[in-house]
């Protein structure tokens, strides 16, 4: 079945301003929308270039705007679209080049959060016992693959870029929930800093824009209040 | 060109380089590069487990594991590699424990551990619990708690960096030349170490299951430096990769009682392992599998059969394997309560690659003759643990144990090697002008249509089941497609974030270590494990017990030598399960 | 790779005064719509209204009032400038003094209204 | 996409009502503090203030209010109660409740708009 997809392009090498390319594409069954990229890069126009790996849905390479809404291009797939599918870099971020964004940013918040266990005793020759009901605690935290959507989405991220986001905010609660880390205090100075926690007005666009369906609100929430346990 | 300095450099940060990064990062200063960001790494897609004796569910012990490994690989594995590998599993899955890795738990709160394929205790006996695992993200999980703690080590990353060109002379290895993506712009990177962690390469196929980086390119650049591959005949493939594209499906999904069903509703294993079943080995799954396509039963005539769950119940499906039931909505619009899964074998892992030592050092020689200051782990490198056949879980493992031994050897190396050598004119010359030659290829020839006609063939010539005739053709194919490979044009002459250019390279590398799988299937004249030839369908131990080596010579053929196994525990026997 | 750690913001604490306050202003302006506009006929009447405001126990409580709702309100506006602003740090500086001003002006002008006020 | 659902929406509300309350809290302060100029200065501004046209403005003034306290309670309710997952639904209930209130005091206040 023959659909459009309507691209956007910017190669500043090229032309200084950002357009949009409109391509049809002859989609097999099940395909999804990188299948669909792929067929215009190889078959079309080997200029376009987007970003992918595992087509797996797990490495968080392919997070991009589809008609729309932030999500993985190897997830999506293209029969349950309608109309002419727009494609867009993820919104938020520094575009390089069509829908390539600049992820650095994104991964120095990331490292700015401390993201690994901080213990405050030594390691024992044998595992740390840490009991099933423990380990939940962190369950729809630990499973967050990176990909920007969420921060990509976020307002607040919008308008001031230093904010940490929900990603990095998300994996600093994968961190703080986790009862083998006691490094809760030692990441005060940027959890509890003027680009950390409180930016976020729990406007839940990030929940919204999870391509797995995690929580970075909640995950936020949880660490106010732990930070208010703390303090009081 | 750019350069920089460090003392040791790691190509690749999949669980093998994010390893050995953050081992080397405690005392000396690291570089790590990636074509991808780390954590777009491979490595993530890991669901099942990671092999370890813990014992935490049941009698385990590391001997038990030791003979499945070399079981599992058809007697041609290294047993001094495998006992290092199995014993060095325990120590290693703890620290990963204490690093951080989110494990499953058991009811006492140890690391919880799950039955595979293979597994075994009183040498082969009984099933046992052995897979460590955290829900089916196993990977995942090791891959970000690795990552992190390199950046707690103050590893200097850099990300989207494409290796091109590593420096050898004199059989030292000084640095390499790679390409910043975002930029086009290349960089020499002078060092006393470099590590190769460049991953598997099952790219080369049309059906697989592997990332779009998986294009086998520390091989391809080992190789050009004259260094041989090792064993690259052997190369796995899975019995259930979604159709039509190869995403992997769980092997939980038989073991949660899943049937196969040729055209003619037929449980077809019946007729090829009749007490295990589906639940037999991997190899022999995907050989019956192959043998009803090629029969024309599969469905419909086509190249799939069916992995039927709906009799298990929409309960139990969404209870225990939720993680398929929603990759084969989204991948293959379907419903598998209500509908069979379309499932081909898929080409998964690869057995062979860089010949190194215990110690992680690439050997020139293939032999004893290491390359000084160059070193490969994970799941380029060939030590060899996993002989013909790879026994599941133990990949990740092999990754996450050489690469934390290759970070410490590293260390130690350098502190001893003294100061990074000063740089070469001539090493990084050549690669600018290599590149900016490929960055100028203006024939009529399609790169799409090369990398298509290649991965298609290494699917049908070099997929399961092997004959002279087929590696014969295949050969030919590829020297053709080599040929025309130098006529290639490409459309995009801008520098920043050019993927035509790297997609280029990496069919370059598909191209070079393709001919290599199918030269050294061609000569081995035997089946074991993986490697199956309807010409000479019984395993050899006279003749072929030993390891291929492949060397690229000067003038770009292939020469074979070929290295004895070591065998110190386990004597060849009968493989039967 | 830093990211810029400055506190700026008060942290914890202001976040807290502001749920806090909210919190409190929800049942003080329901007292006060009340009293004023449901409890007196539907003009506000002087005598009422000053006869009301002279009493101590009032004035204790608008002080009350006076002193979380501008501090409701003026952190607020500053967490919005914080917002928007953040690149900017003279402009949000010279924006946030404005504020403070402001803020300062009005709380006298409240309590030189309440405090001395006689009927 | 992101700029029209639940969270977005409430949020947007809650931020403009916010803004518009603190702006008339400080004209308010303004006003009331002719009190203490006696009853001459009061009734001249009261005379302005309690025109329809600013009676309209203070109806709007009592559901930004409204909705900015209740949602208020939503916002801590996310924060403080771990709901986080009905947010939409109770955004609704903001959105409801303040309806209902917001309309009550619109009928209340008819008879005062009528008798001018
Ligand atoms: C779907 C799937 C499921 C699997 N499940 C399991 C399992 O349950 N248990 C198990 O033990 N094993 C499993 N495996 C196998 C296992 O995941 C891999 O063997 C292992 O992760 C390899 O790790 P690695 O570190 O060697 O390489 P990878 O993780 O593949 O990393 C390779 C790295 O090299 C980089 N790189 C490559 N080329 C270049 C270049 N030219 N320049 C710069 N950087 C480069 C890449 O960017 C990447 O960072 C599975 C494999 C697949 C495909
Ligand atoms: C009725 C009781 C009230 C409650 C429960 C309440 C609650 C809140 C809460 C919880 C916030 C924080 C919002 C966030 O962080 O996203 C907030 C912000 C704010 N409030 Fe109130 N408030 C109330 C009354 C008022 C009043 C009367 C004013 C005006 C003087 C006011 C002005 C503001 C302002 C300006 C903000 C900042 C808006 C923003 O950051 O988007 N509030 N309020
Ligand atoms: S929380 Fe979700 S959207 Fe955000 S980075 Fe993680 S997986 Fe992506
Ligand atoms: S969208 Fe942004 S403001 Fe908070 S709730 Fe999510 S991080
Ligand atoms: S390609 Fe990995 S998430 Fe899409």
């Amino acid at each position: 079945m023959e659909r459009q997809f309507k691209i956007y392009r910017f190669n500043p090498e090229a032309a200084p301003a950002a357009s949009f390319q409109t391509y049809t594409v002859d989609i097999q069954h099940a395909w999804t929308v990188l299948d669909a990229l792929n067929a215009i890069k190889w078959d079309q126009d080997g200029s376009l270039s987007f970003r992918r790996s595992c087509r797996h849905g797990i490495c968080g390479s392919c997070a991009m705007k589809i008609n729309g809404k932030n999500g993985l291009a190897c997830e999506v797939q293209v029969e349950s679209l309608k109309g002419v599918i727009t494609v867009e870099p993820l919104p938020g971020f520094k575009v390089i080049r069509d829908l390539v964004t600049d992820m650095d940013g994104f991964f120095s918040h990331l490292e700015a959060v401390k993201p690994w266990l901080i213990a405050g005793t030594p390691p024992t020759d044998k595992e740390r016992v840490q009991s099933p009901e423990d380990r939940k605690l962190i369950d729809g935290l630990y499973e967050c693959i990176l990909c920007g959507a969420c921060t990509s989405a976020c307002p607040s991220y919008w308008v001031n870029d230093d904010f940490l986001g929900p990603a990095a905010l998300l994996k600093a609660a994968r961190y703080v929930m986790d009862t083998r880390d006691d490094g809760l205090t030692d990441r005060l100075d940027v959890l509890d800093s003027r680009n950390g926690i409180w930016r976020c007005h729990t406007i839940f666009n990030c929940v919204e824009a999870c391509p797995k369906s995690l929580n970075p609100t909640e995950a936020i929430v949880k660490l106010r209040q732990k930070l208010a346990a703390l303090r009081i | 060109m750019e350069h920089h300095r460090h003392d040791v450099v790691v190509v690749g940060a999949g669980i093998a380089g994010l390893y050995a990064a953050m081992k080397a990062g405690e005392s000396a200063d690291v570089g790590v590069l990636s074509k991808v960001y780390p954590t777009r790494s491979h490595s993530g897609a890991a669901q099942g487990g990671c092999a370890a004796a813990l014992g935490n569910e049941g009698n385990d012990s590391w001997e038990f594991h030791f003979y499945d490994t070399v079981r599992g690989g058809d007697f041609l594995g290294d047993q001094d590699a495998q006992e290092l590998l199995v014993k060095e599993a325990i120590p290693v899955m703890y620290e990963m424990e204490h690093l951080g890795v989110p494990f499953s738990r058991t009811a006492e709160g140890k690391i919880a551990q799950r039955p595979f394929g293979g597994h075994f205790a009183d040498f082969g006996k009984t099933a046992v619990k052995r897979a460590c695992y955290a829900a089916d993200r196993s990977g995942h999980a090791q891959l970000h708690c690795l990552y992190e703690q390199s950046l707690k080590q103050g590893v200097r990353f850099y990300n989207e960096f494409f290796v091109i060109s590593l420096i050898i002379e004199d059989g030292t290895c000084r640095g390499l030349v790679a390409l910043e993506i975002r930029t086009g712009v290349l960089h020499a990177f002078w060092a006393r170490a470099v590590m190769l962690a460049t991953g598997g390469y099952a790219r080369a196929w049309r059906v697989t299951s592997n990332s779009h980086a998986n294009t086998g390119d520390g091989l391809a650049l080992v190789a050009a430096a004259g260094v041989p591959l090792e064993d690259m005949e052997f190369v796995q493939f899975h019995p259930t990769g979604l159709y039509p594209h190869g995403i992997l499906i769980s092997e939980a999904a038989r073991g949660e009682g899943g049937y196969l069903f040729n055209n003619d509703g037929m449980r077809f294993m019946e007729k090829y392992a009749k007490s295990k079943m589906e639940l037999a080995p991997r190899d022999v799954v995907s050989r019956a599998e192959q043998t009803e396509i090629d029969e024309g039963r599969g469905i419909d005539g086509g190249e799939y059969l069916h992995l039927d769950l709906t009799h298990l119940g929409e309960k139990t499906i969404l209870e225990r394997l939720p993680q398929i039931h929603e990759l084969v909505v989204k991948f293959a619009g379907i419903d598998c309560t209500k509908k069979p899964i379309p499932t081909q074998p898929t080409a998964h892992y690869s057995m062979g690659g860089i010949p190194t030592d215990l110690d992680t050092r690439v050997l020139r020689d293939g032999k004893k003759q290491a390359v000084e200051g160059l070193f490969a782990s994970g799941e380029c490198a060939c030590v060899s643990n996993h002989g013909a056949n790879r026994l599941g879980t133990n990949s990740t493992l092999e990754a996450a144990v050489f690469g934390r031994r290759g970070g410490m050897v590293m260390a130690r190396f350098v502190k001893e090697a003294g100061p990074i050598l000063p740089g070469a004119e001539r090493p990084t010359r050549e690669a600018e002008e290599g590149f900016e030659h490929l960055c100028a290829s203006s024939g009529p020839e399609s790169a799409k249509r090369i990398r298509a006609e290649l991965q298609a063939s290494m699917t049908d010539n070099v997929g399961i089941f092997r004959t002279a005739a087929k590696l014969q053709k295949q050969v030919a194919l590829i020297r053709d497609l080599k040929a025309r490979f130098e006529n290639v044009g490409i459309s995009d002459r801008s520098r920043r974030f050019n993927t035509e250019i790297t997609e280029l390279i990496e069919l370059k590398y598909m191209l070079d270590f393709s001919e290599v799988i199918a030269v050294s299937a061609l000569a081995r004249e035997e089946s074991r494990g993986a490697h199956s030839r309807n010409d000479y369908p019984k395993r050899d131990d006279n003749q072929w017990l030993r390891h291929t080596l492949a060397f690229r010579e000067a003038d770009g053929s292939l020469r074979l030598d070929y290295k004895p196994v070591v065998i110190t525990r386990f004597q060849p026997e009968e493989r039967k399960y | 790779m830093t990211v810029e750690r400055g506190r700026g913001s008060g942290g914890f604490w202001w976040w807290m005064m502001q749920r806090v306050t909210g919190i409190l202003l929800f049942p003080v302006l329901m007292v006060h719509y009340v009293v004023t506009h449901l409890h007196t006929s539907h003009y506000v009447e002087y005598d009422k209204i000053a006869a009301r405001v002279a009493t101590p126990a009032w004035k204790f409580l608008n002080i009350l009032f006076l002193t979380i709702v501008l501090l409701h309100g003026l952190y607020g506006v500053w967490n919005v400038l914080l917002d928007y602003l953040s690149k900017r740090p003279v402009l949000r500086a010279v924006l946030y003094s404005i504020v403070v001003t402001i803020g300062l002006a009005l709380y006298v002008l409240g309590l030189v209204t309440i405090v001395p006020f006689s009927a | 996409m992101y700029r029209w659902h639940p969270g977005y929406l409430a949020w947007l509300l809650n931020r403009v009502t916010g803004l518009a309350v603190t702006l008339y809290l400080g004209v308010h302060i303004w006003v009331i503090h002719h009190l203490s100029q006696g009853r001459q200065g009061f009734d001249r501004v009261m005379h302005f203030i309690q025109s329809p046209v600013t009676m309209v403005f203070e109806l709007l003034l009592i559901g930004a209010v409204l909705y900015h306290g209740i949602n208020g309670v939503r916002i801590m309710l996310v924060e403080f109660a771990g709901v986080s997952r009905h947010q939409k639904v109770i955004f609704v209930g903001v959105l409801a409740f303040t309806g209902i209130l917001f309309l009550s005091a619109v009928v209340a206040a008819i008879p005062h708009l009528v008798s001018h």
